[in-house]
């Protein structure tokens, strides 16, 4: 989306730790609630930002924090997770075409569902950079 | 934000657990636990009671296919009930409606258990 | 309270904007509701948070930006809140003994009402900088 | 995180404002708006309902007081309908119970106007 349409950004950091991901659903869904999304749009928005603070939680290891980035602009909600762990190696995070019912593998794959755009930038060592857009219906 | 557990028994062998919150990494554990102690008791066939949840995550859906899993190696099977659907949409979505019942009240899935 | 009792800091930061407060209230009751609060103890904490927002944007001239700073315990929360305009003159925020019923002051009255310790440090250039206690009470 | 406004007729000169959502910086203008409208048709006898309302802040109480001085100025008042304890719970820590009429219902609220 094109920044200089921005309604303003939101940055939050919570600890890497399974007890603070709600906040940072909660929080990004309260931001999505300001643009013209419908309530499906925000339940899934709120999903996939958890899922990404999941995996940080989950799989970087080595990173104490989670950094997620709300943009608005009038057209959607661009939203950054990143972590500074250990990145995530690429083929973990490309495109599946579906779900196997397993116990894991479903968080990126949710998220690549539920989002208009999902591109993962993965450094080895500085960690996983989450950039996923949602467009606002019109 | 937390997740309450109530597990019941219902008519014969059957066991229903109802679940009333959001699931998620947090609280999933708990949900676990539950599960995972009905099955130690040598309880196979469960009904997980959805209609109070507002939110799952893939670690809240990890957690029922994980039961699932172990259920049937003993023969039961785990049905759902689930009315909200944001949550259908992602039982949809990662094609869990294929492996689990799904229904829309406790009747229904209690009947179909048995 | 001490710091090294943490369980954890999460900072949130939004444009100073009045239709971003709602997030900062949202986001800071999700932090308190994993703390051993009550109901009414999180409602206080969300309108402090709330009134020292809107001072933030309907007072300090200049800046356009609010970091809000959530320091956990088990003992309670410190909510830190700050801007980076004109900073409030000492006797605008000291504490009034009782609100009188007028159509402005009411904010600070509230903040210093609703927590357990309030403490204000305002600098003509840097700015105003709130940090706020809530005790869990026992 | 948002208000809705709805104004309606009672009996006789009376408007009943319904408010519903969370008052605050941002939608505290909605509810000015409504009540300035009102006060600019003349009329000076309001109820205002905030029973349907989760979140009140200094800015909402504002535009309630400065409502408040203006429909005295004609001789009129307004009632308030508020049943949320931790509203109530900021009235009271204000001072603001001593100037408003503050009511459990709407039948009382609307009677102690006339
Ligand atoms: N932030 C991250 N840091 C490191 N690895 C990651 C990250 N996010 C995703 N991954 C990798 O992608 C894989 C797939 O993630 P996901 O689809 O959520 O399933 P699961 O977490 O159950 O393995 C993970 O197993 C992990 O290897
Ligand atoms: N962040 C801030 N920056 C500058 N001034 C402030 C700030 N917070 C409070 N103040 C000062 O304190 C005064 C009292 O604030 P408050 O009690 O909320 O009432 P009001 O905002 O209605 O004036 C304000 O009028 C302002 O002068």
């Amino acid at each position: 989306m094109q920044p200089n349409r921005s309604l303003g950004v939101v940055e939050l950091r919570i600890p890497s730790k399974a007890e603070w991901v709600a906040v940072a659903r909660l929080a990004v869904a309260a931001v999505a609630n300001r643009l013209n999304f419908s309530i499906e749009d925000i339940e899934d928005v709120k999903l996939a930002v958890a899922e990404a603070c999941t995996n940080c939680i989950q799989h970087a290891n080595g990173s104490d924090q989670i950094e997620i980035t709300c943009e608005t602009e009038p057209e959607g909600l661009t939203v950054r997770v990143r972590d500074h762990g250990h990145g995530a190696r690429p083929e973990a995070v490309t495109n599946r075409k579906s779900a196997e019912p397993r116990v894991g593998g479903l968080g990126v794959f949710l998220i690549r569902s539920l989002m208009d755009s999902v591109e993962y930038d993965v450094h080895p060592e500085r960690g996983t950079n989450l950039v996923m857009t949602k467009k606002v219906s019109t | 934000m937390d997740i309450k557990v109530n597990v019941r028994e219902a008519q014969g062998q059957t066991y229903v657990v109802d679940l009333n919150g959001e699931i998620d990494v947090y609280t999933s554990p708990k949900v676990k636990d539950a599960i995972g102690d009905l099955i130690d008791k040598g309880h196979y066939n469960l009904v997980i009671n959805l209609e109070k949840v507002r939110y799952i995550d893939s670690t809240g859906l990890g957690v029922l296919i994980g039961g699932l899993k172990r259920v049937r190696e003993h023969g039961g099977t785990v049905n759902l009930v689930c009315t909200n659907p944001q949550i259908k949409k992602i039982f949809d979505i990662t094609g869990l409606v294929k492996i689990f019942g799904i229904y829309d009240d406790e009747d229904a899935a209690m009947k179909a258990l048995v």
